[in-house]
Parts: C-alpha cells; structure tokens; sequence
C-alpha cells in the first residue's frame, strides 16, 4: 500500500490545475437540461477536447490520452476543485466509448471513438422503456431485419440527453419471438434519422433533461450494431456495469458538494439545528470514505480486478451521500431553501443551486438501477442469500 | 377528557374533504398551473363552503369555530393542495382582525397577507387587500417584487417590512403543520395507488416488501403527527402556557414527515416520480416550501429543545395535558 | 374533543399519586428475570392487590376497579411517575384476563380471575416454538384428547416469566392432521403438572428470563380449554391484538424514559454530540406522540371502536422509539456505557440500567410479532397492497 | 499510489485469519467464558504467530512491521474475537516503549497495561507486567478493583492515576476501530449464515426482502468504513499531521458500522439471537464495548468536527491523502 503521489502523478495534477484554472468558464454555465446551456455545456466539452481533456482515460489512438484510473481521479479531483461544468457527454466517455472498445469492430471503432472524444457526437441513452424500468429485460422495442438494415419500432423512456443529443444507443428485439433476456442486440443510431420522434418529458421541476424517444419502422444499417445478433443483454450489462461503477460517479464531485455544504453551515452555523450539524459533518466524512474506496477500487482494477456485484456497494453509498448532503443544505436554508433564486443584495441574487440539486439528488437512488435493486444484488450475489 | 374528533368535527372535514374531491382534484392543479394560477371562482367556492368565515363570530357572520376545526380544515387544504390565500387569511388572520373586518372576511371580500420577519417573502401579497404584521393591519403596497418558489402554485413577494408577533407566528406554524400533514397523507395515497398498479417483474411493485415497508413507515409517521397536531390546537385555543411548544413540536413532526413521505413517494414511483406527468411533484414541492414556512425545524427544533433540555417545562408523564 | 381531565379523573389521579408515594418501594427491585428479583415483583403485585391496585381495568366482580381506558392511563402515568416496579402480572392483566372474560366459561373465571387478580397466579405465555417464531401457525405441540383429558406433548419456547411463573396458555394442535391455523386449541396448565419440564434459556446479558417449556404427555383437563376445540387460532389472535395493542406498552412508561434520558442528557450536556442532542430532543418528543396516539386511541376504544391492524402502527413507534431513546443515552455515557455498574462516589455505583434497558429495547422490535411482520400488516391491511 | 495491499499484507491477514479460524472459533469463546477468561495457551499461539513482535525492530527480535499491518492483524482479532491483551501489549504499546523491552515484549514475556484519562478504566491491568502511560512505563500496582463490563471476556479495573499521551491515545484509538471493524465483519457473517439456514413461513428468511436489504446495508457500511481504517493507519505510520483526524474519523466510521451490524444482526436473528445459545452475542457485546473504548463517537467526531467545520484543515477535492 502507498497512497503517496509519484512525482509524474504530482506533475500531472500541476498540469491539469494550471489548463483547468485558465478554461473552466468563470461564471457557471446555464443547465444542461435546457438547449440553451446544452449548447453551452458542448461549447465546453470541444474547448475540453482542444486541450485534449476531453477523454482522458481513452487510447491515444482514439483521442484520448490513455491515463489509468488513479490519474483520471486526480484528473476529476482538479476538474472539481476547478468548478468546471457537468459533463454534457459522459454517456460517450464512460458508457458507450468503453462498450465499443470492448466489442466494437474495426469500422466502429474508427467511425465512433474520435468524434465522440473530440465533441463532435453527443450521445443519448436508450434504455428503458414505459413497462421497463427497473426490469429492463421486459424491453419490447423491435428490430426487424430487412436485408443490410432493421427496422426499429417501440418507444424509450428516459432518456437523458435526448432532448439535445444526436445519436442514441440502446437495446432491440431482434428475434420477435425471444423472452426476456434473450433476442436482444445493441444498436446505434442517430436521432434526426427519419421516423424517430423525440418527445422532452417534462420534469418535476420543469427542465427537459429527459424524452422520450418513439421509433416508427426506422431503417438502421445492420453495421450499427455492436457485437453479434441477440447478444446484446450480455454488452448491456457490461455497460451496466461501467454505469453503476465507479467511473460514472467521480468522488471529487462529491468532496466538491461537501466543501460547498461545509461553506454553507459556516454562514448558518448560530442557527443550524444539532441534527443538521451533524448530518453536515457526516456528509463530509462519506464523502471522504467514497473517495478512499474509490481509489481502492481503481488500484485494484489497475492490477487487473474485476468489479462485479460490489459495483452496487458504491451506488447505493454515493445516491445516499448526496441526497443526504443536500438534505442538509435544505435544512441549512431554511426559509429560503424554497427560492429558485436566493436573495442576495443589490443586483438581485444567485440561482439556489441546493434546491436544484436536492431534486436531482433525489433521482440517484432510483435511476441506474434503484438502490431496492442494488441491495438485492449485494445480497444475492455478494453475500449469497438465496433468490 | 376524550380524544377524538366530536361528530360535527368530522362532519366538517368529510364534506371539506369531498368538496375539494370533486372541485380541485389535479387536474385543476394542471390548470391553474398552466395558467393563472390563482382562480376567482375557486375562491369563491372555498367561501360558499364556509371556510372563508369559520373562525369568524357568528354575530359577524361567521361559524364561530375553533383552532381544532381550524386543522381539520386545513389538513384538507394541504391534502387538495389548494393554493388561494384562504389559509392565511381564514385560519389564519381572521381572529387577530377587528370586528368589521372579520364581517367582510367572512363574506370572502377581504383577503389579508401576512408578514412577519420569519419568512422573507409575503405570500400572495399581490392580491391581498391588507397585510397582517407586528399584530396591526396595514395596506398592502402598490409594488412589490415577486419571488420564484419551487412549488409553481405558491406567489411570494419581497420585500416589505414586517414586525415580530408571536400570537401570529404560532398561528401560522400551527395552520402549516396541518397542511404539511395534509400533503403527507396524499402523497401516501399517490404511492400506495402507484404501487398496485406499475407492474415490475411480472408483478405490481407493491407486492414487494421493500416497497410495502418504505409506505409503511410513511403511514407510521404521519399517524404520530396527527395527534400532536391535534394537541397544540386544543392548547391554542385553550390558552395553555406551553401551547407555543405544542406547536413547534407539531410543526417539527409535520414537516419530517411530510418531507418522508415527499422522498419515499417518489423513491416509489421510480423515474414516473421525476416527471411532471404524474401528480406527485404538486404535493412534493408544497411540502418542501411549507418546510421552511413560518419558522424552519431548525427553529422549531430549538423552541422545545430550550423547554425539554433546557429545564423550563416540567416533563413528568402526568404532563402531557398540562395547561401551565 | 376535551383535553381536560374531568374533576372525578383528577381526584383519581390524586388518589393513585398519594397511595403510590406511601407504598412504592424505596429502592428498585432486584431484576424480575432472577428468581430473587422474581419473588420481589410478586411480592409487590400482592401489595398492589391490597390496594386494590392490580387490575385496576378489569370489573370488580374479578377483583379489578371497572375502570375506562382513560383512567389506566393516569394510573400508568402515576405508577410510572413514582417509579414504580415493572409487572410481573402483565401476562395475566394484559393477556389471558381479557382473554378468559370474552371466550371464557363461568367456571373457568372464577377459577382464574380472582386469584389472578391478586397476584397469587403468575402466568406464562407458551406461544412460540422453536420453528414457529414470527410464523406462529407453524406450531406443533399437540393434544390428544383422552377422555376427559388432553395429553400434551410438544416443546415451546421463548416463553417469559415461564422459569418462575405458576401456570401457562398457549396454543396446541388438537387436531393431528390439520394445517397452518386449523385445528389448534387454546389450553391453560399449571407449570408443576407432571411431565412438564422447564429450562431457562440463558440470555445474551446472563439474565434467565425466558424459558423453554417441554410436555412429555402431560394432562390437563378439557376444562381448561378456552372456548371450542380447533377455535384457538381466533382466540389467540385476539390476545395477540390485546398484547400488540395499547395495553402492553403503557405510554408513561416511555415518557418516564424520556424524562431519564433528559436528566442523563443535562449531566453530559457539555460532552454530548449534536447528533445525541438532537436524539435525545427526539426520543421526548415521540414519547410525547406515542401518549398522544394511545390517549386518541384510548379514547375511541371507550367509545366502542375496535383496533384492528392500527395496532401494527403502534408496536413499531414504540419499539422503534425504546430503542433509539436507549442508544441515545448508551452514546451519552459514552466510556462507562459497558459497565454494568456504573462509577459512583464512595461506596459504589448504581446499577448501569441504561446498558440492561438497551439490551432489552434491541427485543422490542423483534417480539410480539417482529417490526417486518408489523410494517407487512400495515401494507397489506391498512394500505391494501397485494400480498 | 496504490491502494491496495500487498501481497505480503494479504498473506499475513490471511494466515492470521486461518490461525484463528481454527484456534479461536466460538467455542473458545464459551470455555473462556465458563473458566478463567484468559488462557496462557492463547497467548503463547499468539506469540507464536509472531503478533507479539509484529512492530518489534528485527534488531531486537520482532518482524519491524508498521501500522497497516498491524490495524490488518486487529480486524482479525476483533473478527475472532481476541480477548488476550496481545492488540494492547504487541499492536499499541510495543513501538512506544524502550529496545530492551520490545524484546521481551516480541518474546511473549511481558504484558502491558494501557493507562489513560480518556478511559474510566485499564484493560487486563491485574495480569500486565507494567503499565503505560504518559508516555513513560511504571509498575503495576499489587492490588486494583475489577469492574464489570458487558462483555464477560473483557477484564477492567479501577482506579489508577493515568496521565494523558496523544501518541498512546491515537494509536489505541485506531488498533480499537480496526477490531470493531472485524466485529462488524463477523456479525455480519453469522447473521448471513443465521438467515440462509432458519427458516419460517416455508422458506429461509434470507429469501424475504426485508432481510435481503437489511444485511446488504451492513455490507455498505461496513466496505466504507475499510479505507478510512487503512488510510488513518498509513497517515500515521508516515507521520502526516492529520492523521490525528483521520484515526477520529475511522474511529467515528468503524463504530457506527459495528453498532448498525450488532443491532441488524440481532434483529435478523429474531429471538435466537437474544439468546446465549447462537454465538453473536459475544461481538455484539464486543461492539458495545469498544465503541466507548478509547473515546467514544462524541471525543471523535468532536476532533473531526473541530477540524472540517471548524475550518482548520483544507478540505479541497485534493486533500484526500495530504500530508500536511
């Protein structure tokens, strides 16, 4: 164990923190559920790819810069310290990207990978679907093959990205008669393609961060599909797997949610009541412990680990980390914590970002697999009980 | 010495409860949401039911009812998730006004807004016709600057100077501890409805125990709010020295447990939760603005925790009806 | 609805106040799961019946005062409030009286309830076995009927008091070949009947206060069955309702821990953390609600209402609360929380009776039906999910 | 940086568990606890294994391991459930005291006693050689008073001056949250074992949800208190200047994940675990135990409040492992 920086480790960060504190923008860009700071935010993800920030764990060849794990952590910990913007296209980086390097051919890899690293396509998720949420197997969206083509018909829920992005990926049922897991391929495509309809699902808080996307006999190349007819459960779930692990959930983000609530008690400290101290503190220490276990992950996926099922350790930890820490931040404001713009003093004030992310923190033990899910996967598969 | 709602007492919220069933269901919620959010002539229904002169006298023309009626009603209000400035002005502001103007109140023609420093928005003041502060009326102002709350169907303004008044402040917590309650109890229905319906698995979600465990853990804290609900009323109304604490204590327990329910209805309904499609936001979005209304937990929380830790309330478990 | 008490109440209350100041034993009994502390809590059972205290709800023809809901619960507040000794009579006030008065035959409540009543018969529950825990219709001790006679064998367990008790209920499969809830009967016997055998089960903290009861064909006779054969599931539900309801869990007994548990509080106000502080805060406050809840029930229970699976609501709020006020004073006394006898000035310490009560409260959320059992009931009864 | 352990690390933690495994299972527990509570025969297995030395220079005998390697060998005696003074004698006291003595200590020949305001008492005092504390070493009195702990295998006594020493302190501190980490390990091991094999309503009860997310919450809990342990021990064994705070922490963390697993693994039991008769009873009280031991959740979190809140320490993204 050495959990000491080599110098090159040292230099690297020195390097990131220098680029990050001359490009992250210095007034917050606007959300990234609307086209307005959806554009913004892409604007962000090609000056990250001028740097060739945008991709850092990927191959050189691809346009990465093929770093391992431990450097994409101190990469995020000053993407974060920075400030810098949500990732507008971490669906490409850390889900699909990974999923064609590993069962991509050739042609994929060369037509998808480097637009993808440079910010050229964003990309959508295709998953769910109306009767498909939690048991995503119950998918019935269809793929009918048609010579060099299929043709896609049903309707995806949720969607993030949707609204805005250009390509989706997803899963279709390309044998009409298969149950459940079976008959199933993964296939690409993109969203202005004619028969796709792209329908915003209004949110609770009236953003359009997700859609809905309906298919009427779309005609997709048979090239658009990742690995073989009906072998697409098995891709998902690996893509499933790089989803509820560590990469899509960086633990900077969450020290930077903690260093900002920590900010936040100081200016409420006389009035805090002693639970919300408390709960304040105790966000700061899982964020801590988050951030150790990642690293303790990451060690072990450098000298070749594979994460399985302790994959849903981590997701249900870091979803009640930060519904917990915002909690506190809604109880730090009280009075207030309901005001889409807090009071400030002349000039008008700043958007409540707690609120915001109260309500976003909200949908992290129910999407990506809801935490119920997660901890019948601990016990099944980690600890054995029966099914 | 008898706990429970007298006849008329439930009579009064079951024909409450009713009305709004039928008139302000959600898809008047969509409505006014789409619109202008505020609607003359639900005012005026809410007024046809009496509520507008419930706790008016009935020399002023009024029903000349109590704080208990009070949070029946205003469990109702939460419940339907009304919005018209009924509570403030009714439940609310109407005993605190003098006589000629209880008379209009009762007739629905007067609305008041209430400010006091504990909040830093006045609600609905852009179409109050006076402003309830520091235990005296004043006009409302021509301009005022409106406030954006998470819950759409909310209309807060800032700023306005506002005096201290505590028979205002223990009113007011008291009347939102009930409509907290009220948005809890829905919300526990909307979750409850939703898990025997959505199907998962081949199944509906709430044939799963960690479905049915989550909603009942709701329904056991919203049980054990009522009651102390109930209690800081009487207390109220009857003048009892510790009634302030009663009704932190109550306004404590409402918002947790509204708040619960908030985060446990929309772990239930999964992703269906997050959109504005189903009801559940209208409710969830009250509760998180009525948390923070009219003195925070934070606030509350410390009002019993000086009494209780602090010594100043005597707590033998003879106690609990104490008027002193 | 009137929160006052009646002038008749309050004069109740003096009178219970007054008697309880000359009788209540100076100095805490020993504890009721040995067999000293054992004969101390029946010795004071015998008191309270020469006060005419012991059953103070059931009628007088029994021995007991005819008196309402309202009434037990200023007598538990003033019983509680002069510290008065745990009962160890419950089984037989609680349980079996109300039991023996509904389903009962004349003879068997004059042979039961007025030695009951004062204090001469101490029961034993005989309910669980070893494979029958939460899921009670699994029972198999039988009883074969003989004549006049039931032969008893079988073995049950967790059974309280039953290593000092005088006499046993519980429920036998009359029936050979039923099933699940058919076919059980509801028999009482005395515990020194020959081939009954009693062994102590050791408890985790060494105490002794529940037993295993084995019956190597015992006989009782018919008589002491209560109501029809095959009739004792109905019979043993309603004890249950009895025992899970408001009886067992008199409020004053939890506000009387709240009061201590602010007296502790106030001693290590200046080391307690702010999550305690606010626990502490908490565990007054529920202990207010559940007084609240059970007068609010109390009082519809006066007025004719029957208290079906309300009762669910009820056993999770306690026991919830029991153990949360315990682990909240169990962190105030922070190092000397493991001693069993706390650090005193010359002469000694007293007995660490927050340690015992925390050990006990951990039992709360697993007897009389375990809080899993509980929150099902509460799904599928009150709210109407599917089973 | 690599934050795994190696090979050597693994293999120590893995003889270590073995050894115990099969030396140290639950029925010594019952004779010790039926006899005399202490045995020399454990110790000298102990010593054998080489714990005694394991901080001990070579130069004088010992295996000059540092303190990850020694917080490993402490999850294994609180997994096994040691109650020998060898976590106090070999893993606290051994590198704070002079060459002569660790070499006696390395040989199994001298026992240690740990004195120190923050506790009320000192662990196995009658049968330790000396006693530590201030950081210097004095003799052990002829006569002490024994107290009586929850836990029957742990064996305390009073009074005796002790004298404050942060070294001791921390040190003991982080060797006590590593055994209560391996209680909590252990607990959560046989209340698994416990529900695949009872069985009610016709199946095991580790096929019904409840169980399911009861026990996998434990296994949150307890992964992410884990790194806080080996981070705090890597940070003190190079001397950072906030290791301090991260032995609080890991104290904090490794508490609360033992208390949570003792009252999930007694609630997953059902009665049987109420009882002497299944063997959880004897980390459950273990956990009760240390969690007071060594400053209890309110003496640390207090020094990690102190230092986050309270401004002292940077708490940038960066810091996780910084030195200063």
């Amino acid at each position: 164990m050495d959990l000491a920086f080599t110098p090159e480790q040292q230099e690297f960060r020195a390097e990131v923190r220098s680029w990050m504190e001359a490009h992250v923008p210095k007034a917050p860009l606007k959300t990234l559920e609307g086209r307005e700071g959806f554009d913004e935010h892409v604007a962000w993800e090609r000056e990250l790819a001028s740097g060739n920030w945008g991709m850092v764990t990927w191959p050189e060849a691809y346009g990465g810069r093929g770093l391992d794990l431990i450097r994409w952590l101190i990469f995020e910990e000053e993407y974060w310290r920075a400030g810098a913007p949500l990732r507008a296209n971490q669906n490409g980086i850390f889900l699909l990207g990974p999923t064609i390097m590993e069962y991509g051919t050739d042609e994929q890899k060369a037509k998808f990978l480097t637009p993808m690293a440079k910010g050229e396509l964003i990309w959508a998720q295709a998953w769910s679907e109306p009767n498909a949420g939690s048991d995503m197997a119950a998918i019935r969206s269809r793929a009918v093959r048609d010579g060099d083509d299929y043709v896609i018909s049903g309707q995806k829920t949720w969607s993030s990205r949707a609204a805005f992005a250009d390509w989706c990926f997803g899963l279709f049922r390309t044998d009409p008669d298969s149950k459940r897991h079976k008959g199933l391929s993964f296939i690409l495509l993109p969203l202005d393609a004619p028969g796709v309809t792209i329908r915003p699902i209004r949110q609770l808080h009236g953003e359009t961060g997700f859609a809905e996307i309906f298919f009427d006999e779309v005609r997709v190349p048979v090239a658009n599909r990742i690995a073989g007819e009906g072998e697409g459960w098995s891709v998902a779930m690996a893509t499933a797997g790089f989803e509820r692990g560590l990469m899509l959930r960086s633990p900077a983000r969450f020290q930077a949610v903690a260093q900002r609530l920590v900010a936040l008690y100081r200016q409420h400290a006389d009035t805090a009541s002693p639970d919300t101290r408390a709960a304040v503190l105790q966000a700061w220490m899982d964020a801590e412990a988050y951030a150790l276990n990642t690293y303790h992950v990451a060690s072990q996926v450098i000298a070749g680990a594979h994460i399985g099922a302790e994959a849903s350790l981590n997701k249900i930890f870091w979803s009640e980390l930060d519904r917990s820490a915002h909690r506190a931040a809604m109880s730090l404001l009280g009075a207030t914590a309901e005001l889409r713009t807090l009071p400030g003093g002349k000039g008008g004030g700043e958007e409540n970002a707690w609120l915001e992310g109260y309500i976003f923190s909200l949908s992290g033990p129910i999407y990506a697999g809801s935490n119920e899910i997660q901890r019948n996967i601990i016990a099944e598969r980690l600890l054995g009980l029966p099914r | 010495m008898d706990f429970r709602l007298t006849e008329d007492q439930r009579n009064l919220r079951d024909v409450i409860r009713d009305y709004l069933d039928k008139e302000h269901g959600p898809e008047v919620l969509r409505r006014l949401d789409e619109g202008e959010r505020r609607d003359p002539a639900i005012w005026a229904g809410l007024v046809e039911m009496g509520i507008a002169g419930l706790l008016v006298p009935e020399n002023h023309g009024g029903l000349e009812m109590g704080l208990i009626e009070a949070v029946l009603v205003a469990t109702e209000l939460g419940r339907a998730n009304v919005s018209e400035s009924i509570a403030d002005t009714a439940l609310i502001a109407a005993p605190l006004l003098a006589g000629d103007r209880q008379e209009a109140l009762a007739a629905g023609e007067l609305r008041v807004a209430l400010a006091h420093p504990i909040n830093p928005w006045i609600a609905d003041l852009a179409n109050a016709d006076m402003v309830l502060t520091g235990g005296k009326t004043i006009a409302a102002p021509e301009q005022c600057e409106a406030l954006e709350s998470v819950d759409p169907l909310r209309l807060l303004y800032t700023p306005m100077s506002a005096d201290a008044d505590d028979a205002l402040l223990d009113r007011a917590a008291l009347i939102t501890a009930a409509q907290l309650l009220g948005a809890g109890e829905r919300m526990l229905d909307l979750a409850t409805e939703y898990a025997k319906m959505r199907e998962q698995f081949g199944q509906p979600i709430g044939s799963f125990q960690a479905i049915k465990h989550h909603l009942a853990s709701v329904a056991v804290k919203l049980e054990f709010a009522r009651p102390l609900i109930w209690r800081a009323a009487y207390a109220a109304q009857h003048g009892h020295a510790r009634a302030p604490i009663h009704i932190s204590h109550a306004k404590v327990a409402a918002t947790d447990a509204a708040v619960f329910a908030a985060e446990t209805a929309i772990q239930v309904h999964g992703a269906m939760g997050y959109t504005y499609e189903v009801d559940l936001h209208f409710w969830m979005k009250r509760a998180w603005a009525l948390a923070g209304a009219w003195g925070d937990r934070a606030f509350h929380r410390q009002r019993v925790d000086e009494a209780v830790l602090g010594g100043t309330l005597p707590i033998t478990p003879d106690q609990t009806f104490a008027s002193e």
